[in-house]
């Protein structure tokens, strides 16, 4: 590792709170070298975003301060230099890439002219020189047809080419090192595959110093050469990613890889929990049978005179059936057709086509009985806790009105359920008095957990339901289902594009692609052997916690971006 | 261009809004209590002068064959004639629609000067003291009873300081504007304190907001990242609340009108209804409905040029 | 020399003269056409219009007016013919507002070029005044057969001093001298702009701000403010506007005399005049106005006594009397005699509850006697006083100005009145009808007020007539 | 109940706008409740002999062309103003709120006929609605509140939909469907407190929309019955003596200002309360 190039020292912020300063990042000190991607690892509200944004001075509100530290950057401390100074840095030397391209992206303005705009601003030059600097750098991070899509609006690009214009925003300005908060948590396995190798070449071809955020330890695995880890605006240890992934010092740092999903540890304990197939009464009646379903929606947007299809497939044609007792995963990338599926199995979505029945119930040719079924013994896990939640309600409030209206449990015994259910999913009982906003996003999936649970349900959706939580409570929410569904005997549905968690969780899996089941089977058989490429890239997508399984991008480069690409083409001609 | 083919088919969506329009109106005039030829005859009418007048205008006939005739004469792009003013009500409208057109015009404009500038001072300096003034102002502003304000106007500028005209409509078009600009400003002064508020918030939610941030991080200067960024994607919202504002005024400017003189469309409806001139108020009432119809639709292309998110 | 500029409240609303009864219309009719016969300045006497002379037939059927040698405003002879025309178009034209009044009109014929021969079907001692009306003016017949009648509402050709230039509508009518006039040399204007200003603060002030020359219409509130002012003077000339209280003869107690009697004494006039005309208005006793012909100066005036209308209402057994006032919302003045009188009555025992309603609905309500008192007024168009006598008291179809009063007598009387050719019995047949009225308490008379105009002071002669003409041939702008 | 409230009290302190807001309108409906008591003179009683007299120790406010204290007739006009700006906004909120929720939530056809109804009264001209009104009803508060009732609640309904079409999607709603709740629960239970918030902040600006709108109507003449004392048509009566005796017009004036100063303020605080971005 050559001479540091920034380097971080004692850098504490805090914040003015109504009620007395709070120290949110605590004497933080890291080098950062010439070339080197450093990984910033932690859970969330860890301090990570803000440490980085203390770098350049960009606080992200007025109560914030910089209390004491520096960052020294070519001799000068950043904390120091004027607003105008500071200003020169940002972008220039310091550029900077959001995990959100969608809001960090003007939506009124081409890709191509935000790109245009920093050279301008930086680099001084007109805007014909600007241009083709633009077009250039969207050839860089790319964009198969740059002359074509410099004129489109962020709104016409596919998540991934978002966060590759996001990149060529921040590579306008040239800078010598790029901040990446978590760049890819958004995104697809297969786009977050991209997005990496993206970074990683821009490292090799510009020889740039890479800050990455990120919570995933598979991340950082693959793509850094060195790892932080924070903790409560503290840093726990820092060093060479193969020492801290192999020899972990401080527990906090062990726990983190050991919930990771593709640990060895847990695929193991994984396996003593799967309850084979052949384990279940093969003559039992399926308890879902889906038959070449469809779900059409009609495409708005779409005027009165222009020709072109009036319906959208979200669902074309799967045939699934679902054993009691079984735990089914379904993945497949962001608009496959998953949540599509879910709903329509549920009664929740209008069928356009083929058939479904619940349990024996036809949900088309019976409707009344199946929905009263369905309502009664199925229950649906969301994958935003906190959207799921009413925010009004209290947890108490809540599942008492589950229990009112499902009417399974006389009145008087309502309270009591309240604390079984909590107890069921692992929260105090006091839990029944708080409202959503004043939990955290692991209660709160338990809570709704709790609400499903409420309904006495032969069958649970879930619904990404682990996607928008750390990984520590990712693994504990998981547990949390494995063991409900060994208690409780319950039928699990599991939606993820996660395909680590669904490995450790389910027994069977059903891969979709464009609506369609392209694969399904055992998972071990599916996962050790996958049939089609598809799901292989799906599979080799996934970043590894160990180094040294290389991140493969899936399908190499072009094919796909072309493909994500496609709908923008005929938009912007 | 794909994203303003709504161009095409919007208008046909107005067609039944037009009739309902037309519907209303038409029975709620002939709801009102009073009869036209009275009015007309004034003090002085007898039985069977009202009578005469009646027959001559066709009251005397069923209301639904009214509407009938009233709809026969709209297919045929006419409106009928005003028994106040004894000709084409369409004509009548032409010689009045001009004030008006002008004054909801130089209005808007004159608020967006006034709005436009005050909003992006008190969210730039938010929490500051150019921020309170221009808060204050504008929560204050907003209370004023229109009459009272153009009087005070009048008198401060036009009798002690005669700047302005005291009323009335000028006979070219620098003369006109220089008589527009007290009663637009009247109007101005409470439109604008809407404007300012929802610009403000917008501005101030965007400065905060990640397009800023990411800006910022680009090392913009906060000259471009306010007027490159926060500003347009500040007016987004704002053209929607100008369009139901210029609606709400396109119908509304009769106090106005009648304090400057302004020989527009509102005093004419005020004394068309007074006097239950019902084709006068049918045929404003449609004119007025097309314009509040055609400003939306305006502001929809608007909406469709600036943000090309929005696909109608 | 020069334009005068008069602001007024409204724009007219045609120029056709039969088709509108509104003194916005009537007052600018004036200015542009001109009739056979002139009421003078006093408001008293007939003075030649275009008729030089007329002389009646013994039976006072026929009537012959001579011509004079005048022009319209294109150039064209004014002839008998058009005068023909013009009386048996107000007569016969389905749009015709005035039919009613001439009826009486058998033939009109052209003796002559310049010679017009009216025949009537009956006497009619108010015939010659009901010629001064500006709605009968002497149009061009040839003019308005060839443009159309609609066309002619817009853009009509006149014989009066000044001819319209163009019409602005809702801002201002155009009038520039008429060259043609017959009197045309002493014309002093070159022209004269009609401006509509509808609020009367904005009138006002753009008379004090010397934008405009002159302005009608002036609020009683503003009078004393605008005299302190040397730029300007204040015009107040004596009109034949009468506001009086309606009462609606057929509701309960009101049918008595007596109450009608007690109400009359329990109004303070004096007090309205004060608060309501700020003192420029005059108490009125008669429904004949002050300044009209056959007013009756001596007619009875009942002293303002509420504790002896107290008394009378108690003895007519109507002691506790509600009444149900409507008032005419968006007049001031209507709502502040209402205001008035509320409290006024009060104090006699009587309890008035005030019904705010649209003008154009009020009379509605007045004319289905959904009614107890309603301030109302009136303006006389013609010099005589048949016209307002036989709305008034002479049972015709509005049930006696929407009052229902009836007394056989008094009708007979304005019968006999109206076909008497002698001035001198005529007169003593209106003090009679005058005294009748007031002692049956038709209405409730309450209070005369003058034309209140105001001019720039390098206006001179401004007048108005009482009939509301005002004669602009004479008036001069230095 | 206090424990209950002690939260929002300190919500509401660590606000001077809305606390402003808030101390303003309690001040005018203290005013208003107390008017009886608090007003020096009969709000109507004219005397002939204290004409047009200039603000005093008397008469604070002065007196108008009738004689009556303008002090007390305002204070009386409180009881009225505020009647009107609440009433006038009660009604459309609550049609509004139901419409714009059952429009939203069960959208398709439902929603397609009150969207055209909406449309329809948008373009309407409101003059010739609330005149028209007001001639069929006769002048007067009952004419004011039904037009304003008619007219008013197209904004609740648009801001409510707008919310709702959102909502519905959330997955809170979705939950609620997938447990067999009902419509009008999940529309009504769930999903419209989490929508009204923008509305209730939006009441606070009609309050001032309509205040002024009753102004309005007062000039053309059309207020309310005289001799109500109503500050709208006090300014308007008043006008005739705006230049010889301006306190007539100035002090119902600034109290329409005030009061709608007061809403505003309040409409402000409870925006950044609840979080609502106008
Ligand atoms: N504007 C702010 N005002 C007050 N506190 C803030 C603000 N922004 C962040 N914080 C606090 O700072 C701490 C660190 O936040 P930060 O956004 O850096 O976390 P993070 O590690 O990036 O988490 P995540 O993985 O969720 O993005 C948190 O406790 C957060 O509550
Ligand atoms: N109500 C709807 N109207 C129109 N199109 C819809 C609707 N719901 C879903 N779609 C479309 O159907 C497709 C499948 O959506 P679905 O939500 O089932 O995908 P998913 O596999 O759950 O994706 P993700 O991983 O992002 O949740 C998407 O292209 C989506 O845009
Ligand atoms: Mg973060
Ligand atoms: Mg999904």
């Amino acid at each position: 590792m050559s001479e540091a190039l920034l380097s971080v020292r004692d850098l504490s912020v805090v914040f003015a709170g109504d009620d007395g300063p709070r120290t949110l990042i605590d004497n933080l000190s890291f080098d950062l070298g010439q070339g080197e991607i450093l990984g910033l690892v932690g859970e969330s509200g860890s301090g990570k975003s803000l440490t980085c944004r203390s770098l350049v001075r960009l606080m992200p509100s007025p109560k914030l301060a910089i209390t004491s530290g520096a960052v020294m950057l070519d001799g000068r401390d950043l904390t120091k230099v004027s607003e105008a100074d500071i200003r020169d840095v940002r972008g220039r030397d310091i550029g900077m890439i959001f995990q959100n391209p969608t809001s960090h992206l003007d939506p009124l303005m081409h890709i191509g002219d935000q790109i245009a705009e920093g050279i301008r601003v930086h680099r001084g030059v007109d805007g014909k020189a600007a241009r083709a600097a633009a077009l250039d750098i969207l050839a860089q991070v790319g964009f198969p047809h740059p002359a074509r899509q410099y004129n489109g609006y962020p709104h016409e690009f596919s998540g991934g080419m978002r966060q590759r214009a996001m990149i060529g925003v921040a590579l306008s300005c040239d800078p010598r090192i790029l901040i990446a908060d978590e760049p890819t948590t958004a995104l697809d396995v297969t786009i977050q595959a991209q997005i990496l190798k993206l970074l990683m070449d821009l490292r090799e071809s510009r020889g740039l110093s890479v800050i990455m955020i990120t919570h995933d330890l598979g991340i950082v695995a693959q793509t850094c050469d060195r790892i932080a880890v924070l903790r409560q605006g503290k840093l726990l240890e820092i060093g060479g990613k193969r020492d801290l992934l192999g020899r972990p010092q401080h527990p906090y740092t062990q726990n983190l890889i050991a919930s990771h999903p593709s640990m060895p540890a847990r695929q193991a304990a994984m396996s003593s929990h799967i309850v084979h197939p052949t384990a279940v009464v093969p003559k039992a009646r399926p308890l879902i049978e889906i038959d070449d379903l469809h779900v059409r929606f009609p495409v708005t947007g779409r005027g009165l005179f222009s020709g072109g299809p009036r319906e959208f497939s979200a669902v074309k044609g799967v045939s699934l059936q679902v054993m009691p007792g079984e735990t089914v995963g379904i993945v497949g990338e962001s608009g496959s057709g998953k949540s599509t599926l879910a709903r329509a199995l549920l009664g929740l979505t209008p069928i356009s086509d083929g058939h479904v029945s619940f349990d024996g119930a036809d949900i088309v040719m019976e409707r009344a009985k199946a929905l009263s079924k369905l309502r009664q013994e199925t229950a649906m896990v969301f994958q935003d806790p906190y959207n799921a939640l009413n925010p009004r309600l209290t947890i108490g409030t809540m599942l008492a009105e589950v229990l009112a209206v499902q009417d399974s449990v006389p009145k008087e015994r309502i309270p009591e359920r309240i604390g079984e259910l909590l107890d069921l999913v692992g929260l105090e009982r006091e839990f029944a008095g708080r409202k959503p906003l004043s939990m955290s996003g692991g209660q709160c999936q338990r809570a709704g957990i709790a609400r499903a649970l409420a309904v006495n349900p032969k069958l649970i959706v879930a619904d990404e339901c682990v996607a928008a939580l750390d990984v520590t409570i990712q693994a504990q929410i998981v547990d949390l289902f494995r063991d409900l569904k060994r208690r409780l005997n319950l039928t699990l549905l599991f939606i993820a594009h996660d395909l680590a968690i669904v490995r450790s969780l389910c027994e069977r899996v059903v891969v979709m692609y464009h609506g369609e089941i392209v694969e399904e089977g055992p998972t071990e058989d599916v996962f050790s052997a996958p049939r089609e490429a598809y799901t292989r890239a799906l599979i080799d997508a996934i970043p590894d916690i160990d180094p040294d399984k290389r991140l493969v991008p899936p399908r190499g480069g072009d094919a796909l971006i072309e493909e994500t690409s496609g709908l923008v083409t005929d938009e912007i001609s | 261009m794909h994203r303003y083919k709504f161009v095409l088919y919007r208008p046909l969506q107005f067609l039944p809004v037009l009739f309902g329009i037309s519907l209303i109106t038409f029975v709620l005039v002939r709801l009102i209590p009073g009869d036209p030829a009275r009015v007309l005859l004034g003090t002085k009418s007898t039985p069977t002068a009202i009578a005469a007048i009646r027959a001559q205008y066709g009251l005397d006939q069923p209301i639904w064959l009214q509407y009938f005739y009233f709809l026969q004469n709209l297919a045929q792009g006419e409106m009928g004639k005003s028994i106040l003013y004894k000709i084409d009500v369409l004509r009548l409208i032409t010689t009045r629609i001009e004030p008006t057109l002008a004054l909801v015009l130089c209005s808007v404009l004159l608020s967006l000067i006034i709005a436009v500038p005050l909003a992006s001072l008190a969210a730039r300096s938010n929490g500051g003291p150019a921020d309170h003034i221009v808060r204050f102002i504008s929560t204050f502003g907003i209370g004023f009873p229109p009459f009272w304000l153009a009087l005070m106007l009048i008198i401060f500028f036009s009798v002690r300081l005669d700047l302005f005209p005291v009323s009335g409509y000028g006979e070219n078009l620098a003369d006109k504007l220089y008589h527009l600009i007290l009663p637009s400003l009247t109007i101005a002064l409470s439109l604008s304190t809407v404007l300012i508020r929802s610009l403000r918030t917008a501005m101030i939610a965007e400065l905060k907001g990640d397009l800023a941030t990411a800006a910022r991080a680009r090392g913009m200067p906060e000259s471009i990242v306010f007027w490159r960024h926060v500003v347009p994607n500040s007016l987004v919202p704002t053209v929607n609340l100008l369009a139901v504002n210029i609606g709400w005024l396109i119908g509304g400017t009769v106090v106005v009108e009648s304090v400057f003189a302004l020989p527009g469309m509102g005093q004419l409806l005020v004394r068309a209804i007074f006097s239950r001139d019902y084709m006068v108020v049918q045929g404003v009432a449609m004119v007025f409905a097309c314009a509040t119809v055609l400003v939306n639709f305006i502001a929809d292309i608007v909406t469709v040029a600036i943000d090309p998110r929005v696909k109608q | 020399a020069g334009v005068l500029t008069i602001g007024r409240r409204e724009d007219g609303t045609t120029f056709d003269p039969i088709k509108t009864a509104q003194n916005v219309d009537n007052w600018v009719f004036s200015n542009v056409f001109d009739v056979l016969v002139r009421v003078d300045k006093t408001g008293t006497k007939l003075i030649p219009g275009l008729a030089e002379s007329w002389s009646v037939s013994d039976d006072g059927l026929t009537y012959t007016f001579k011509l004079r040698d005048a022009k319209f405003s294109n150039g064209d002879p004014v002839t008998a013919d058009d005068a023909a025309f013009s009386i048996l178009r107000i007569r016969d034209n389905p749009g015709s507002l005035w039919a009613d009044s001439y009826k009486i009109v058998d033939t009109a014929t052209a003796a002559d070029p310049k010679t017009l021969v009216v025949k009537l079907t009956g006497p009619s001692a108010p015939f010659l005044a009901s010629l001064a009306l500006p709605n009968v003016s002497v149009l061009p017949k040839k003019v308005v057969e060839s443009m159309g009648e609609d066309a002619f509402g817009e853009a009509p050709i006149g014989s009066g001093a000044f001819a319209v230039k163009e019409w602005r509508r809702g801002d201002r009518v155009i009038l520039t001298k008429n060259p043609e006039y017959w009197d045309a040399a002493n014309v002093s204007l070159d022209g004269v702009e009609w401006i509509s200003i509808p609020d009367d603060n904005t009138r006002m002030l753009k008379v004090q701000a010397g934008e405009i020359d002159t302005a009608i219409f002036v609020p009683f509130s503003r009078i004393a403010e605008l005299q302190k002012d040397p730029n300007l003077k204040i015009h107040l000339d004596t009109s034949t506007r009468e506001d009086h209280l309606l009462i609606n003869h057929e509701h309960g107690a009101l049918a008595k005399k007596e109450v009608r009697q007690a109400l009359d004494m329990a109004i303070d006039k004096k007090a309205i005049v004060d608060a309501v005309t700020f003192g420029l208005g005059e108490v009125a006793y008669s429904y004949v106005p002050k300044g009209a012909l056959y007013h009756y100066a001596d007619n009875l005036q009942r002293p303002y006594d509420p504790e002896k209308a107290k008394a009378m209402l108690a003895e007519a057994g109507a002691a506790d009397l509600n009444l149900n006032y409507v008032v005419n919302a968006g007049d001031e003045v209507d709502e502040q005699i209402a205001v008035l009188l509320q409290q006024q009555l009060a104090k006699a025992g009587i309890t008035v509850s005030l019904q705010k309603v649209d003008p154009s609905q009020s009379w509605d309500m007045l004319i289905a006697g959904d009614y107890d008192i309603s301030v109302m007024y009136w303006t006389n168009d013609v010099l005589d006083p048949d016209q307002k006598t036989t709305f008034v008291l002479g049972h015709d179809s509005n049930m006696n100005y929407m009052t229902r009063y009836n007394n056989p007598a008094v009708k007979d009387l304005v019968g006999a009145a109206r076909v008497e050719m002698d001035p001198k019995k005529r007169e003593e047949m209106y003090i009679e009808l005058q005294k009748m009225a007031k002692d049956d308490v038709n209405w409730i008379d309450l209070y005369y007020s003058p034309y209140r105009n105001v001019s720039r002071a390098n206006i001179e002669t401004f007048d108005q007539n009482p009939l509301g003409r005002f004669f602009l041939e004479e008036t001069k702008k230095n | 109940m206090t424990a209950a409230l002690a939260p929002a009290w300190v919500a509401v302190r660590r606000r001077p706008t809305l606390l402003a807001g808030l101390i303003l309108l309690t001040a005018f409906l203290l005013i208003a409740l107390t008017a009886p008591l608090i007003a020096p003179y009969d709000p109507i009683l004219q005397n002939g002999d204290l004409r047009l007299q200039p603000p005093s120790w008397a008469h604070p406010f002065g007196t108008d062309n009738f004689g009556r204290d303008i002090f007390s007739r305002v204070i009386w006009g409180t009881r009225v103003d505020l009647q009107i700006a609440v009433i006038g906004v009660v009604f459309p909120f609550l049609i509004g709120t139901t419409v714009g929720t059952v429009a939203g939530y069960v959208g398709g056809k439902v929603d397609i006929v009150f969207m055209r109804v909406i449309d329809i009264i948008l373009a309407f001209p409101f003059l010739v609605l609330m005149l028209s009104i007001i001639a069929i009803l006769g002048p007067g508060l009952q004419s004011f509140y039904i037009a304003m009732a008619l007219v008013g609640w197209v904004s609740y309904a648009r801001l409510i939909r707008a919310q709702m079409l959102v909502l519905k999607t959330v997955d809170y709603a979705t939950a609620a469907l997938s447990l067999g709740f009902s419509g009008p629960r999940i529309m009504f239970r769930h999903l419209l407190p989490n929508a009204i918030a923008g509305s209730v902040v939006f009441s606070m600006s009609d309050c001032v929309l309509v205040l002024l709108s009753g102004a309005a109507i007062s000039y053309l003449g059309l207020g309310v019955q005289p001799p109500i004392a109503e500050w709208g048509v006090m300014v308007a009566e008043g006008q005739s003596f705006i230049t010889t005796a301006w306190w007539i017009t100035l002090f119902p004036g600034l109290s329409i200002v005030t009061l709608a100063f007061g809403f505003s303020l309040t409409g402000d605080g409870l925006g950044d309360l609840l979080g609502v971005r106008e």
